[in-house]
């Protein structure tokens, strides 16, 4: 193709080579934009979009674009379907420098376009996939139709007939620079600005209209009626399985002195078997245990064949500030019942520098009892920064290795986050 | 040839195994056909055999959870939608029940059978999208656009529902967004002519295939003990001979009032996780005959608040969607913005036994094993 | 005695399996050769009998009357009902000094569509549109501004 | 042996040709372009109609909007893969990297060589056919194997590894159904092959032979399958598995060759299929078992059809067996490597051996039909 891009200067001057090298352009873009080839590229919801535009029902295949080829090699087109995080930018730039020129980029959906959804408070989303690729059209929607998508490609073929010749070859052009700020506040703050103006502008003139117009009446809007709908009374659960009293009692029968968790009945407080009962079933056992009955506890929890609480449903922590809770959920798929326990963990003294990247808290690894947490704390340790001793994989779950902070800590920063105005 | 050194990739213990075969590492994705999406795998591999596996994960994480500290309730609902989008009233309606939990509203009777005929409707359309998946994934690509083409169907009463053919934001706290149109009831009618055609053809076409069975049989085999072990819900615990479902094991909405079975297979292999599929599928088209018959008339929603402010606590609801159970684990303090809203994706845990699944198979098998898992990673990775 | 068995599953499994095969050939035939079965749009074709369901949200639009009005009282409530910060109302003063809308801007490229806005107005004055061909080749541009004229006061 | 009509060309030239070398030339230029035409020009149109079958097997349209009903679409595919960047994968053996795509289109267009296109019509007409057909055929996995391996990429590795074994395998059988046929028209000369078949369709090889031609036809149909590294069997390149397989870090020229060839080789092995089984170029032609009252109904009907050259039997029969692979292709799932392996070597091998000893025993006791 190189050769053929050099025609036009020699060509050119010839008689008729204008003509020439015209009908040549036109012929190698018409079957350019007629033969799109698309990446097999998707990362979420705009991609069952994408999908759906090559089924049978909006079929991209009228378009010559069905060949999805799984090579970056021998495709012309990336339709960027779905949010782009920092992680993934890296593998995409790569796909985008593997595949052969001439090829294009259009960026599906609001994430692609701006961020979309995860423009505000997020650390991990580009903001915008022409941060790191040229893109060439966008398409906005969330996710777009499949028909808005072939409205973007008929642009495309449109933008390579119109633009592209053998004079002005395919290139590479820029991406955006602009910094990603927070466009709300931007335009209420240069709203702002010129409302100064015309406030001081029109003052005489409104001055002027309150005299001429001493009994004006402002515009009344009307309101919508809501339509009313009745308040219904709420239907507590219904639960199978053991009920909380009975799970209560097996327990403390074991573990004596365990609290049970409930904010509103006062912090930590109830240990009472008696308002158990009182909490009704839409409440489910929580309660809270000491660092070093953790483990002894969970074992018990598993093993007993009376609670044979086999299935570790969840493990998650949540950053109260002042400490970690460590909430770890059980499941007794034979009988039904589950419950709630959590480890407070208070945090270690640190320096206010290092906090946000140094390993708070540490706790006993679950990964032995359930190999269901070995990935469940990994993402603890990823977001929160606490460490599971005796983890035979103790590595970030998500993010990169060299990724700085904690997100789910309240005190994360990241370069990334823009505030949400309100 | 001098052999270079190179370290380990992330997450592998160690080379073990006989001196006398070359392994090598092999990196499937996060862009590969196969995998659903950004997950990467990377396999050692001797010849065509998988050693070991290790995934590795967060190619799409999009700090939703993060996120979600600094949006209202109501606005957290929309972002359930981009987590499972193939599941989304589901993970709607996990996230307005924990907040009906929480403020203690109720949901009239309308509203729930209109809720459960639409989530079993998103069951369908998941459901379909994995037969078409399975297909596509082992290389029959005409099933893939079957299973696309049935659930568009689904997909466009869905458009005509709630106006959008993915990302629904239907539900609210107490009722859903809207009442359904007058055409729905009858549009759900043909849908299910069409899913059981559909189901037929499928059977002919996939199911009886003598190729996919020899390729799904006794591939990927999760044990009884594995599925509890590593928390999988959903098709993939009910293939493995655990017949837990939310819906019947700890019934919410109005699933109590509903006749269905639970269908369970044995073995745990590939098979059976697809074929569990179908079934599903049989028992979804019966809950939505008998909500057609039952559905009264009545309001669409119990009474608004303008801001949900939910007492402090913490508050748990959980649905059964399509891939498994969705727990919604909200933590709340003071304001109308939760403290701490954290997601248990069906999905993230029956991944997590991919590595041992795949072991000793082949590189065709990861890609059976995959799809038949019916992961989403979005949802994984949050 | 064990190759009669070998041989008998051999068998069983060989023509068992053609038939299996053959009867998934008959649902592709099937397709194959009734092309009335063939349900796809033509979209740039059909795009002048193409309706979408009312219901589809496309767009945030802001409807104005026969005299060019809208019912826009600049209250944000639309605003604070975001998720994303899509919605700017920027409000000004009119002539006699009463706050009204001045600008309302709708970023498209943010907007995830989820229609909380629409619920939230109580004027019924921003509507959820059907128009969803708004692709664009560059990115600046997205930001639409809906109102025509200042609001009403 | 009458005259072909290449033959006559070849006489023409040589009449009138100062040098025999110079008529050597002219002659192989001919033959050459021949080929080209034969195999290269359906090309696209074979990917367009595969493209069509697709759609209408998944109840779409297919390609609508270059041409009418999107005929020109491989066309614009064509023109726009040849003005692509050629891309050269770093660490790749440049050499055999350029030179792996030529080599499958080499094998096939040397079998569409021997191919009797007509009563007069055939490039050349060694009188071993059926072994010349056999060894050349084997280039193309050569071509797959050094693709792979010169691209310096693990997934392309595999395919390569994948292809070769494959091909390898089912060359096997292959071989021994074309033994099979020669067996049973007692010639390995091609166009003896198809002139053995003529009559009407029950002198056909695939009825001619009770029960064993279909059989034999079914099998070749798999085992060519195979060897063309088509679906339900493009193990190679396994989309789902191994992203592209073997030509994963091909672009541009050196795909569309690839591309291509796939299309090319179907013509060489469908128009085997067609002379080995369905008669050739001979045209269709009822039967009317001696039933005296429609004996002369079927001669006029017989007579019409024969109005038809040959060639364009020939071209209908290609097309019918091409759709047929087609019709594999977008039905069937893609086994495993090894249970494909296991279905040459524990299936399809030992039907192949019996087979052939069947046909040697039906023609020792005369129970090949009259």
């Amino acid at each position: 193709m190189g050769l053929m891009h050099k025609l036009p200067p020699i060509v050119d001057p010839l008689p008729g080579g204008k003509t020439m090298i015209d009908a040549v352009s036109y012929i190698i873009n018409w079957a350019r934009s007629n033969s799109i080839w698309p990446l097999t590229y998707g990362t979420s919801c705009c991609a069952i979009e994408m999908m759906a535009a090559a089924a049978p029902r909006y079929d991209i295949s009228r378009f010559g674009s069905e060949v999805f080829r799984a090579s970056p090699r021998q495709c012309d087109l990336i339709i960027l379907a779905g949010t782009i995080t920092e992680k993934m930018a890296g593998p995409l730039k790569t796909l985008y420098d593997q595949m052969s020129g001439p090829k294009y980029v259009i960026a599906m959906g609001a994430c692609t376009i701006s961020g979309g959804p995860f423009y505000y408070d997020n650390y991990s989303v580009v903001k915008g996939a022409d941060r790191i690729l040229p893109v060439d059209v966008y398409i906005p929607g969330c996710p777009p139709r499949p028909e808005a998508l072939f409205n973007g490609l008929l642009m495309l073929q449109e933008k390579i007939r119109k633009t592209e010749s053998l004079r002005n070859t395919w290139h590479e052009h820029e991406i955006y620079t602009k910094p990603a700020t927070n466009t709300w506040s931007d335009a209420a703050k240069a709203w702002d600005a010129l409302e100064k103006i015309k406030d001081q502008e029109q003052a005489e003139a409104r001055a002027k209209f309150k005299e001429e117009n001493p009994d004006y009446q402002a515009f009344k809007a009307v309101r919508v009626v809501a339509p009313a709908f009745p308040e219904v009374p709420r239907k507590p659960d219904r639960p199978r399985g053991k009920s909380n009293l009975e799970l209560w009692k097996l327990i403390q029968a074991k573990f004596p002195g365990l609290k049970l968790y409930k904010k509103e009945l006062g912090d930590h407080e109830v240990s009472d078997t008696a308002a158990v009962e009182a909490l009704g079933t839409d409440y489910t056992l929580d309660f809270e245990v000491p660092v070093d009955q953790y483990v002894a506890l969970a074992t018990f929890l598993k093993q007993t064949p009376d609670l044979s609480l086999e299935m570790l449903l969840d493990l998650t922590a949540v950053d109260f500030t002042d400490h970690f809770d460590v909430v770890v959920q059980l499941l007794s798929v034979t009988q039904g019942q589950k419950v709630f326990f959590r480890v407070s963990l208070p945090k270690k003294e640190v320096s206010p520098e290092e906090a946000p990247t140094a390993i708070l808290a540490s706790v006993p690894t679950l990964s032995g009892l359930w190999p269901a947490a070995n990935w469940k704390e990994r993402e603890v340790y990823d977001m929160f920064g606490i460490d599971f001793t005796g983890h035979p994989d103790m590595r970030r779950l998500f993010m990169e290795d060299d990724f700085v902070g904690y997100p789910l800590r309240k005190d994360f920063v990241n370069p990334n986050i823009i505030k949400r105005p309100y | 040839m001098e052999m270079v050194k190179r370290p380990l990739p992330a997450g592998f213990q160690k080379v073990s195994g006989d001196d006398n075969t070359e392994e090598y590492f092999i990196n499937m994705g996060p862009q590969h056909p196969a995998t659903h999406g950004v997950l990467r795998l990377v396999l050692r591999l001797d010849g065509e055999t998988v050693r070991e596996c290790v995934p590795h994960l967060g190619y799409i994480h999009r700090g939703i959870e993060k996120q979600a500290e600094s949006e209202t309730y109501l606005q957290y609902v929309h972002l359930t939608d981009r987590m499972d989008y193939l599941t989304s009233h589901m993970n709607n309606h996990s996230v307005c029940m924990a907040i009906e939990k929480a403020v203690g509203i109720g949901v009239p009777d309308r509203a729930e059978y209109i809720r459960v005929m639409v989530l079993e409707l998103n069951r369908i359309s998941s459901h379909l999208m994995m037969f078409g998946c399975f297909g596509g994934d082992l290389g029959a690509q005409t099933a893939l656009l079957y299973g696309f083409k049935e659930r568009e169907v689904i997909t466009d009463i869905f458009d005509e529902l709630c106006g959008a053919r993915l990302t629904m934001n239907y539900f609210r706290p107490g009722g859903v967004a809207n009442d359904i149109p007058d055409t729905f009831i009858a549009r759900v009618k043909k849908v299910i002519v069409d899913v059981e055609r559909t189901l037929e053809e499928f059977d002919r076409l996939i199911t009886g295939n003598v190729i996919i069975q020899e390729r799904s049989r006794g591939i990927g085999i999760l044990t009884r003990e594995d599925a509890i072990a590593y928390g999988c819900t959903g098709c993939v615990l009910r293939a493995s001979g655990v017949p837990y479902d939310l819906r019947k094991d700890d019934p919410y909405s109005i699933y109590d009032r509903l006749d269905f079975d639970v269908p369970t297979k044995q073995n745990g292999d590939s098979f059976d996780r697809y074929v569990i599929h179908i079934d599903e599928i049989r028992q979804s088209i019966r809950i939505l005959q008998q909500c057609i018959e039952q559905i009264p008339e009545g309001p669409y929603r119990s009474k608004e608040k303008p801001s949900y402010r939910l007492p402090a606590g913490s508050y748990y609801a959980a649905t059964e969607t399509a891939k498994g159970i969705f727990g919604t684990y909200v933590v709340a303090e003071k304001g109308d913005k939760p403290w701490r809203i954290h997601s248990r994706s069906p999905n993230f845990a029956n991944l997590s036994p991919i590595g041992k699944m795949v072991k000793g198979h082949m590189i065709a098998d990861v890609v059976t094993v995959i799809t038949t898992l019916d992961i989403l990673i979005p949802d994984i990775d949050r | 005695m064990a190759a009669p068995v070998i041989l008998d599953t051999y068998f069983k499994r060989t023509v068992l399996g053609a038939l299996g095969l053959l009867k998934g050939m008959s649902v592709t035939l099937g397709y194959f050769f009734r092309p009335s079965r063939i349900l796809t749009e033509q979209y740039p074709e059909n795009r002048k009998t193409l309706k979408l369901h009312p219901a589809f949200r496309g767009e945030v639009i802001m409807p104005h009357d026969e005299n060019g009005d809208h019912k826009c009282t600049g209250c944000t409530l639309c605003e604070k009902a975001c998720p994303n910060a899509t919605i700017s109302v920027l409000n000004t003063k009119n002539i006699a000094g009463k706050k009204v809308l001045g600008k309302y801007i709708y970023r498209i490229d943010q907007c995830t569509l989820c229609g909380l806005c629409i619920e939230a107005c109580p004027f019924d004055a921003i509507h959820m549109g059907n128009g969803f061909e708004h692709a664009r080749t560059q990115r600046d541009g997205f930001d639409l501004i809906l109102n025509k004229k200042e609001g009403r006061g | 042996m009458d005259l072909s009509t290449t033959n006559f060309i070849g006489d023409l030239v040589r009449e009138y040709s100062p040098y025999s070398w110079v008529a050597s030339i002219v002659n192989g230029v001919i033959a050459i372009v021949a080929i080209m035409a034969v195999g290269v020009g359906p090309s696209p149109m074979l990917i367009w109609w595969e493209r069509k079958v697709a759609a209408f097997t998944q109840a779409r349209l297919g390609p609508m909007r270059v041409g009418p009903w999107g005929l020109l679409q491989t066309v614009c595919d064509v023109i726009k893969l040849l003005f692509k960047e050629l891309i050269t994968p770093h660490g790749a053996d440049k050499l055999l990297f350029f030179l792996a795509p030529a080599l499958p289109l080499t094998g096939s267009f040397l079998v569409l060589a021997v191919i009797p296109w007509d009563h007069n019509l055939q490039v050349a007409n060694p009188g071993m056919g059926v072994p010349f057909i056999i060894a050349v055929s084997s280039l193309g996995i050569l071509g797959t194997l050094l693709a792979g391996w010169s691209s310096n990429n693990k997934f392309s590795l595999l395919g390569a590894l994948r292809c070769g074994a494959q091909m390898i395998s089912y060359e096997v059988s292959l071989s021994l159904i074309m033994l099979f046929v020669v067996l049973m028209s007692g010639s390995a000369d091609v166009r003896e092959i198809v002139l053995s078949q003529q009559g009407n369709v029950t002198d056909w090889w695939i009825i001619k032979a009770p029960f064993l031609g279909i059989a034999a036809f079914v099998m070749y149909m798999i085992s060519a399958t195979a060897e063309l590294n088509r679906g339900p069997f493009d193990m190679s390149e396994a989309e789902q598995e191994l992203t592209a397989g073997f030509h994963t870090e091909y672009s541009s020229t050196a795909f569309a060759m690839f591309f291509l060839a796939e299309y090319i080789n179907m013509v060489a092995t469908s128009a085997l299929a067609s002379v080995f089984f369905l008669g050739g170029f001979l045209p269709f032609a009822f039967p009317d078992f001696g039933f005296a009252p429609i004996v002369g109904v079927v001669a006029s009907i017989n007579g019409a059809l024969a109005i038809l050259p040959g060639f364009f039997w020939m071209a209908g029969k290609i097309l019918f067996l091409i759709t047929l692979f087609m019709f594999f292709r977008w039905t069937y799932p893609r086994p495993r490597v090894d249970q494909l392996m296991s279905l040459e070597w524990k299936f399809l091998l030992p039907a192949n051996l019996i087979l052939l000893g069947l046909g040697a025993v039906f023609i020792a006791f005369g129970l090949i039909l009259p």
